[in-house]
């Protein structure tokens, strides 16, 4: 008799949803609460793998077509592209003509090359916790 | 300005053309032609030199090569230097010129010879030229590389392989001695030239390092010129073709070890112990390599005793000479100083006769396809010429007149007689030892020679233990020898003129306290009257003609000496041995198991930190700063140790996986209590995630098995376990209890004003030290691409097809 | 609690390692799991235990715990999931390809 | 403030990233990561000019003054190291073209190689003890991964041991860390050098300095190298040499760092210890090298010797033996590599690593031969090639510590190390040739022929033109025993307490 | 007075994790200990919830979800592994 | 009575509530004979438990600091959601994988409908 995952399923689609809402209030609330582009990324991918778990690899990727290991790089090269980009702009001499006014500016900056830079966290995470997942089970 | 340093370019020079002009005439003409030249050249070059070096000056020159660590490619030409320097390219010159007949252009690999045989002549040059003591030792490595490649010439045989190995591993092994000695010396003297060593030896006599630094140099000379116990490489170097036998063997490579002794003489000479090792090593050579020669049967092997047995020799009468030193300048020293004027002239007439019988050998060997004296016989008659060269060189190496070994072996038995009229250094006693020693070894060499004239070249003719037709070979191949010859003869006609052009300077080159006076007031000549010399001369002959007769009866001695003893035997054993106790060794430890290894490194670990600790008195404990702890945590500490020792005793691997899975959220929970929130979010994912692998994994792996170990081997790893925790457990309490400072935290609790972040642990990760969370993505990316590519690419089921 | 910790920490190092020095594969990898939480309770406790509220500002209290610590951990925890996966596949493909989880048959023969 | 200084790190990083993203093309990622290379080798090359003017070169990343954001800081000793390091993965790089085979080049092994890079890059760089860890790890996974790309069975045996061993020390590296961190309360390295010297190297915190000198002794295959000789042998020779070159030598680049940086207080303890555990690791490798008549394993117990070689220079804490470390650090790297591939190349001929297999091979082989024949020299520190002065200058340090043991462990063991290399060229090369061309397994390329090449010519330059480098040696050591420079190139003229 | 009282509580959860405990380490079968695992991750969710409320900050509330989540996946991976042997299949056998 | 005592007692008599049914869900977990009673104990009253637990918790914050989180009703929601799911998959799982029903079960609906369902 084949096992029929109804149940499963159906709880499945809602609690994904769950899953990524509160993943990516988690990736934003990283800044001034615990969470973080780390934990975002990972819990994204625990959805994702939930979702593998509830269905299958060919479903999924029917739905999904992306290959996770060029999101990791992705990922990483985000965050090294912002922070090449914010190191130019921390050079003192950059710092020196506009900076010494331009406080606020300057923060605020900061402030979004790190969220970017979190991204890049998040999608690499995301990247690598699915493709170990799933290269392993698609083994044997 | 002088291009001397250019001269010892020229055959590298040259080396490096070779391989071309090989290519472009290969068999056409002979390769031989176009090398000749270089020799000639540095030689006619080098003979500029001689009015103003018997002058007594010295001409150096300088070519900068690391000026700014003192190492420069300095050049000193002496009269030291020029003997050796002319030797070299003479004797070169006239064996390129014999190779051209000897080394057949169809068959052999002719500009690999020549390559190396450049390369040879160019690194002695530079050894006898320079002045600086770390190019000295460059090229006396490179006189070592260069033979072991002629050696190995004929790289086929296995004999030709051993011998080429033998002789690289003693003489490097000299070498590396003798870089210990000089790095010695310059730091003595805080200078890598030679000419300001000399001038600061007051520095060195009085210096801790003089005995290790002298003892260091003499290994490698020692090593170099074939001196007894270190001679064994010589004999086996006779694999190489003849004529690099006799470019090494006559005037070059074991030269360079006198060389060096002679260079150094004035730094250490004066010493009792420089004057005893070099003298006594030195007579001990020359009864050994005499007593050996005459029971050889390969005539080249005979050569080879001969040589060591003469380089003892030169050896012995330098390491007298040396003493001159100790009395300064006057007469008693001019005595002993005769000494070195002996060995100076004795290393060109072993240079000239030796040179010449090699040749001969050669030829021998080359018409008749044998060297063996038990197929030789009767070649008189087919080869007069060849005879006649092999008479004057042998005489001459016996010390018979009209040839110039015997003007220098009677110097040499004046010199040892020397010793015991003017006794130095406790020499009263045991000194009598010096001259009965070198009139006996005198004997062997008189029967050796003796051997070697009669044996090939009288008798009967047995032309069907030949392998070939014995004929007298081309002239091209006789005029080298011959020119040999008749130097040989030349030099017994006019000694003083070379006396007064070449070792006087050389003699001022190493005995520097005789620059003054010209050299010492010495006339050589055949006469002197009865004297004790010569009387000791006639019982050579005498007992020696006696004894060569008598040869077959007495010489049976020789098979009662046990093979186990001789030094060969003692060098394979060592060399076996030591393959075989390293292969022991290693494989004792290296067993290949990862365990032992860890058990090593924690021992080692154990060991190194629980000494420190206890040395140097680094533990304290004091638990009154601690935090308070509380009974839910108590609870949790419990736990934890519950969890983890499950992981130990369980059967199952899930038990043991849930259990670590246990053990990680428990750390998380430490991390809710230590108030770490984004550490226990992440502890929490990693830890499932973690868990998760481990169950997609280990479905695959075995079910756990009880371990099937020994007693001891549980023993030891519960030791081992044990050491490491408490380690751990120790350096945390006395860390704990030695906070030094406060943390360059305070700075990130800023961070809402510096980087507009109010969660401080994210802030230090995405701003204060994002480099460390991009470098870490990045490993987690990197073993992403890790897994998929294990599981993707798996070339191991490829191999089996 | 600091010398608890240091005490808890010293017995997880020991089970770590004894676990190490057996000759099953999983057994080994679980060990050095032991040892990285170990670690990282080390750190944590080498940073000085409860000097303060959580290091998030807005909150209600003003002396925070030593941050940099938590930050090294958390760096730390992602490394050792790195590798650990790594390590993990690895035997996986090991077993696979090898049929042992046994270190002493993983030995391989020095001498070939 | 000089953002040069973190290009090193950043480039290779970059391209690698690139190449994930195009694997299909191997072509392109090959073009890729020569320029890259290149790039990076030219960086390093201007970085050795700036520090040689104006002194070492420090970056604080994100702008955060020293001891609290990550200093990158390059002294001349790194940067060095990174010109050595990018001369040789060129090479190695090169060399892997027609090796390494299509399967491994379509799984990513180009962008590891350079996250090997990166890694080690890094580890040159970086002036903070945590972001060393980091870096650490980087070079380690790509390691990993390098070594067991292909999943031959020969490689998934030696790499379980292989990470298993390195897995264990990083633990203990952060074990140390987290000691060092609760005595001092900082990680800058430079900060750190200044606290303790404040306070003096007491007893606590020299064993914290010998646990790290067992987790970079492990790194660096100093005493604790059990681990090196079947690691080495398992994955294709390019990867074999670039990690006999480059991996074990960020060990010992560590301890360098560490012990003439932080832990310098106390040599008679410390650097005493160093100098043994370099003597017994010389030892034990040479005999190691003795032992075998199979390549690879000839081969890798010689990097132990180098290793233990290099150390003792440190040993000395002279600035003598300092400066022979570097010309030897510099000149192992290099021959390593080349050592390397000329023994893979033989194997790839002959198919075979034992010796008593192979015989003649320079009658069809004669450019391998002679290259084998210099590079093996070299090896050994004959002149006039690049070993040379590193092992004059370390035997001379040594014996300007009155270490003289020391000095003629070295020596000796040199010795050793000739006549083990020897043995492969006297057995591999002489004697009768008797597998013709048309027998042999594979056959010499371009691209091997070029890499090998150049590194031999590299070695020989080396050797003749020491002159060249001179000045830069010169520096790296001065600033190498004045650590003051440091402290204040990071820290600035006031630093913070 | 409150605090005690919520100190008791968690020591009483802690009590509930060591049962579960208990069920991980004795078994006998795969399910048992899924399910204790599952209930002990319940089990530290409710102590999170606690801890919270006894040091009084949001930080925690996080986790709160979080473990949920995490119990849901991976007691589903073992629900899924002790029933077909897969965790993840490739195609739906259906 | 302060408006904190008020909610303290009140928070308190939930998260005592909650407590207890974890312990006693725990205490089932031990003592019942097998896997499938030992669920109904793990995931009915657990589940039970931590929702008064989490309610409390949500309670106390809401009257303490005014704080509505949403975190924390999104918990509740989830665990409130998932628990059942999770329990029958296990269940499943182990009646699939024939763990043997305890000796003093009485009936087996399943294996007759099963038996049923394949004849």
């Amino acid at each position: 008799m084949k096992p029929n995952d109804v149940i499963l399923h159906s709880v499945t689609k809602v609690a994904v949803v769950i899953i990524l809402t509160f993943s990516i209030y988690l990736f934003y609330g990283g800044h001034h609460n615990p969470g973080g582009g780390f934990i975002g990324g990972l819990s994204v991918a625990s959805g994702l793998v939930l979702l593998y778990l509830a269905f299958d690899i060919e479903t999924v990727r029917n739905n999904i077509p992306v290959d996770f290991k060029i999101v990791a790089a992705v990922g990483v090269l985000i965050a090294v592209l912002t922070g090449v980009s914010s190191l130019f702009i921390g050079k003192p001499f950059l710092n020196q003509a506009f900076g010494y006014f331009d406080l606020p500016i300057f923060g605020k900056t900061e402030l979004a090359t790190a969220v970017l830079f979190d991204v890049g966290v998040a999608l690499a995470v995301i990247g690598t916790a699915v493709t170990i997942i799933l290269s392993i089970s698609e083994d044997g | 300005m002088s291009w001397l340093y250019l001269m010892i370019f020229i055959p590298f020079i040259f080396a490096i053309f070779v391989p071309f002009i090989y290519k472009l005439f290969g068999t056409r003409i002979h390769t031989g032609w176009f090398v000749f030249f270089a020799p000639l050249a540095v030689f006619l070059y080098l003979l500029k030199y001689i009015p103003m070096i018997s002058k007594g000056e010295s001409v150096h020159s300088k070519l900068a090569w690391m000026p700014s660590l003192g190492i420069n490619f300095t050049t000193n030409i002496d009269g030291l230097a020029l003997i050796f320097g002319l030797l070299i390219t003479g004797v070169g010159a006239l064996v390129v010129l014999y190779s051209i007949y000897y080394m057949s252009k169809e068959r052999e690999a002719l500009h690999n010879f020549y390559v190396y045989m450049l390369l040879f002549m160019g690194a002695m040059l530079g050894l006898v030229l320079s002045d600086n003591i770390l190019v000295l030792y460059v090229f006396w490595e490179l006189t070592s590389i260069s033979s072991f490649l002629l050696i190995a010439y004929w790289y086929q045989r296995k004999g030709s392989r051993n011998g080429a190995q033998k002789s690289m591993l003693i003489t490097i092994f000299g070498g590396l001695a003798m870089l210990a000695g000089l790095i010695m010396l310059s730091m003595m003297t805080d200078t890598y030239s030679i000419r300001e060593i000399l001038s600061k030896v007051d520095l060195i006599t009085s210096h801790s390092l003089f005995i290790p630094a002298m003892i260091l140099i003499l290994l490698g000379a020692f090593t170099k010129s074939a001196q007894f116990p270190f001679s064994i490489w010589l004999p086996d170097a006779m694999e190489a073709p003849t004529p690099i036998s006799a470019y090494l063997h006559s005037a070059t490579m074991v030269k360079a070890g006198i060389y060096l002794v002679a260079r150094f003489t004035s730094v250490f000479g004066g010493s009792a112990e420089w004057f005893w090792i070099v003298s006594s090593i030195g007579l001990i050579t020359l009864i050994y390599g005499s007593i050996n020669a005459v029971n050889q049967k390969d005539l080249k092997g005979l050569l080879a005793y001969s040589t060591i047995s003469q380089l003892g020799l030169i050896m012995s009468l330098l390491g007298v000479g040396s003493a001159s030193i100790y009395f300064g300048y006057g007469d008693e020293s001019s005595v002993y100083a005769f000494a070195v004027l002996a060995a100076m002239f004795h290393l060109i007439n072993h240079s000239t006769f030796k040179g010449s019988l090699f040749m001969v050998v050669g030829i021998i060997d080359h018409e008749t396809g044998t060297r063996d004296i038990r197929r030789l016989g009767g070649l008189i008659s087919l080869m007069p010429i060849s005879f006649t060269i092999t008479v004057i060189g042998s005489f001459s190496m016996a010390g018979l007149p009209p040839f110039n070994g015997f003007l220098s072996k009677e110097m040499f038995f004046t010199s040892m007689i020397t010793v015991i009229e003017s006794p130095v250094f406790g020499m009263e006693s045991i000194g009598l030892l010096f001259p009965i020693i070198a009139w006996v070894a005198s004997i062997f060499t008189f029967i050796y020679c003796m051997i070697l004239v009669f044996k090939t070249f009288l008798g009967k003719h047995r032309p069907e233990k030949l392998d070939k037709v014995a004929h007298e070979a081309p002239i091209g191949m006789l005029i080298p020898p011959m020119i040999l010859a008749f130097l040989v003869i030349v030099i017994f006609f006019f000694p003083n003129v070379v006396s007064e052009y070449f070792l006087q300077p050389a003699l001022i080159a190493v005995l520097p306290g005789f620059a003054a006076a010209g050299g010492i007031d010495v006339e050589i000549s055949a006469w002197h009257g009865w004297n004790t010399e010569l009387f000791m001369t006639i019982g050579v002959i005498v007992l020696g003609a006696f004894m060569y007769y008598y040869l077959r009866k007495w010489s049976r001695i020789y098979s009662y000496y046990p093979q186990v003893l001789t030094l060969n035997n003692f060098y394979n054993q060592l060399l076996a041995g030591m393959e075989k106790l390293s292969s022991k060794l290693t494989k004792q430890y290296m067993t290949g198991f990862v365990r032992d290894y860890l058990v090593y490194i924690f021992t080692f670990m154990i060991a190194l930190l629980g000494c420190s600790l206890w040395l140097s008195k680094g533990f304290s404990f004091n638990a009154t700063n601690d935090a308070p702890i509380n009974l839910f945590e108590g609870g949790a500490i419990v736990a934890m140790l519950i969890a983890a020792l499950t992981v130990v005793f369980s059967k199952s691997r899930i038990t043991a996986i849930i259990a670590v899975g246990a053990l990680g959220y428990l750390v998380s929970l430490f991390f809710v209590i230590f108030r770490a929130p984004d550490l226990a979010l992440t502890q929490l994912v990693v830890e499932t995630v973690t868990a998760a692998l481990f169950l997609l994994c280990f479905y695959h792996l075995p079910e756990l098995r009880k371990e099937k170990s020994k007693v001891p081997f549980k023993v030891v790893n519960l030791l081992i376990s044990l050491g490491v925790g408490v380690i751990v457990t120790l350096i945390a309490l006395s860390v704990n209890n030695h906070r030094l400072f406060e943390s360059i935290s305070y700075f990130y609790e800023d961070s809402y004003t510096l980087a507009g972040a109010k969660n401080i642990v994210n802030a230090i990760l995405v701003d204060f030290r994002g480099l460390d969370t991009m470098l870490e993505i990045l490993v987690l990316s990197i073993a992403g691409l890790g897994v998929y590519t294990l599981i993707k690419l798996q070339l191991a089921g490829r191999e089996k097809k | 609690m600091e010398t608890s910790m240091s005490i808890l920490i010293g017995v997880l190092f020991t089970i770590g390692t004894y676990l190490i020095l057996t000759k099953s594969l999983l057994r080994i990898i679980l060990g050095t799991s032991i040892i990285s939480h170990g670690v990282n309770l080390l750190i944590l406790t080498m940073g000085g235990l409860k000097k303060g509220g959580p290091p998030l500002l807005g909150e209600s209290s003003t002396t925070f715990t030593d941050s940099l610590p938590q930050a090294l951990i958390l760096t730390a925890i992602v490394i050792n999931f790195a590798v650990t996966a790594l390590f993990l596949v690895l035997s996986y493909r090991t077993y696979k390809t090898l049929g042992t989880d046994d270190m002493d048959q993983l030995r391989g023969i020095e001498d070939e | 403030m000089n953002n040069l200084v973190i290009l090193p790190i950043i480039i290779p990083l970059i391209a690698g990233l690139i190449m994930i993203l195009i694997r299909k093309k191997i072509l392109v990622q090959r073009i890729i990561g020569i320029f890259t290379i290149i790039v990076m080798g030219m960086v390093s090359i201007s970085l050795m000019n700036q520090i040689k003017e104006n002194g070492i070169q420090s970056l604080q990343a994100g702008g955060w003054e020293a001891p609290f954001g990550i200093s990158i800081v390059a002294d001349m000793f790194s940067a060095i190291l990174l010109l050595t390091t990018s001369i040789v993965a060129l090479f190695c790089f090169i060399y892997s073209f027609s090796t390494i085979g299509r399967e491994r080049e379509a799984h990513y092994f180009y962008p590891l190689f350079l996250f090997l890079i990166t890694g080690v890059n890094g580890s040159f760089l970086t002036g903070d003890l945590f972001n060393l860890f980091v870096c650490f790890e980087v070079m380690l996974i790509s390691s990993y991964v390098l070594i067991s790309l292909g999943g031959t069975k020969l490689q998934l045996r030696e790499s379980i041991k292989y990470i298993l061993i390195n897995v264990i020390s990083s633990s203990l590296f952060l074990l140390a860390i987290a000691y060092l961190y609760a005595i001092t309360g900082t990680l800058n390295l430079a900060h750190l050098s200044l606290r303790v010297a404040e306070v003096g190297q007491d007893g606590l915190l020299t064993t914290v300095s010998l646990l790290f000198l067992i987790v970079f002794g492990m790194k660096a295959a100093l005493f604790l190298f059990f681990w090196l000789p079947g690691s080495y042998s398992a994955p294709p020779t390019a990867v074999a040499a670039i990690f006999a070159a480059l991996l074990t030598k960020v060990g010992i680049y560590a301890i360098f760092r560490l012990f003439t940086l932080v832990f310098y207080h106390e040599p008679q303890i410390t650097h005493l210890l160093i100098g043994i555990l370099g003597a017994i690791t010389m030892l034990l490798g040479a005999i190691g090298a003795v032992a075998y008549w199979d390549i690879k394993k000839i081969l890798t117990y010689n990097v132990i010797v180098g290793v233990g070689f290099i150390i003792i220079g440190l040993a000395s804490f002279t600035s003598m033996g300092m400066m022979g470390s570097i010309y030897y650090l510099i000149h192992d790297i290099i021959i390593k590599a080349l050592i390397f591939l000329l023994g893979g190349t033989i194997i790839h001929i002959t198919g075979t690593s034992k010796l008593k297999d192979m015989s003649g091979l320079i009658r069809n082989h004669p450019y391998l031969g002679w290259m084998f024949f210099i590079a093996a020299l070299s090896l050994s520190g004959i002149p006039p090639l690049s070993g040379l002065l590193g092992k004059i200058f370390i035997t001379r340090g040594t014996f300007e510590a009155e270490l003289y043991w020391l000095g003629a462990i070295g020596l000796m063991t040199s010795l050793m190390v000739l006549y083990s290399i020897m043995k492969i060229f006297m057995n591999g090369f002489w004697g009768e040739t008797y597998l013709s061309k048309e027998m042999e397994k594979g056959s010499m390329t371009k691209s091997m022929t070029l890499a090998i090449g150049c590194l031999t010519a590299m070695t020989i330059a080396l050797g003749l033109g020491a002159e060249g480098i001179q000045v830069y040696v010169q520096h790296a050591t001065d600033s190498m025993m004045n650590p003051h420079e440091y402290l204040e190139a990071v820290l600035g003229k006031n630093p913070i307490r | 007075m409150f605090t005690h009282f919520l100190m008791g509580c968690l020591f009483f959860l802690i009590l509930s994790i060591l049962a579960a405990l208990y069920r991980v380490i004795k078994g006998p079968s795969m399910s048992d200990r899924v399910m204790a695992l599952d209930n002990i991750g319940i089990n530290l969710l409710a102590g999170v919830a606690i801890l919270s409320i006894l040091l009084h900050t949001h930080a925690f509330l996080d986790i709160i979800l979080l473990l949920g989540i995490l119990s849901f996946v991976g007691t589903i991976a073992f629900a899924r592994y002790i029933e077909r042997g897969v965790v993840i299949e490739h195609k739906h056998s259906e | 009575m302060s408006i904190s005592t008020q909610s303290e007692i009140l928070v308190g008599l939930l998260i005592f509530i909650g407590t207890a049914f974890s312990f006693l869900s725990a205490i089932g977990i031990i003592r019942l004979p097998d896997v499938y009673t030992r669920a109904h104990a793990a995931s009915k009253s657990t589940s039970l438990g931590v929702l008064f637990i989490l309610f409390g918790t949500f309670l106390y914050f809401v009257i303490t600091d005014g704080y509505i989180s949403i975190r924390l009703i999104l918990g509740i929601f989830f665990v409130f959601l998932t628990s059942p799911v999770v329990a029958h998959l296990l269940n499943r799982a182990a009646y699939r994988s024939k763990v043997e029903l305890a000796e003093v079960s009485i009936k087996d609906d399943l294996k007759e409908y099963l038996k049923e369902k394949d004849a």
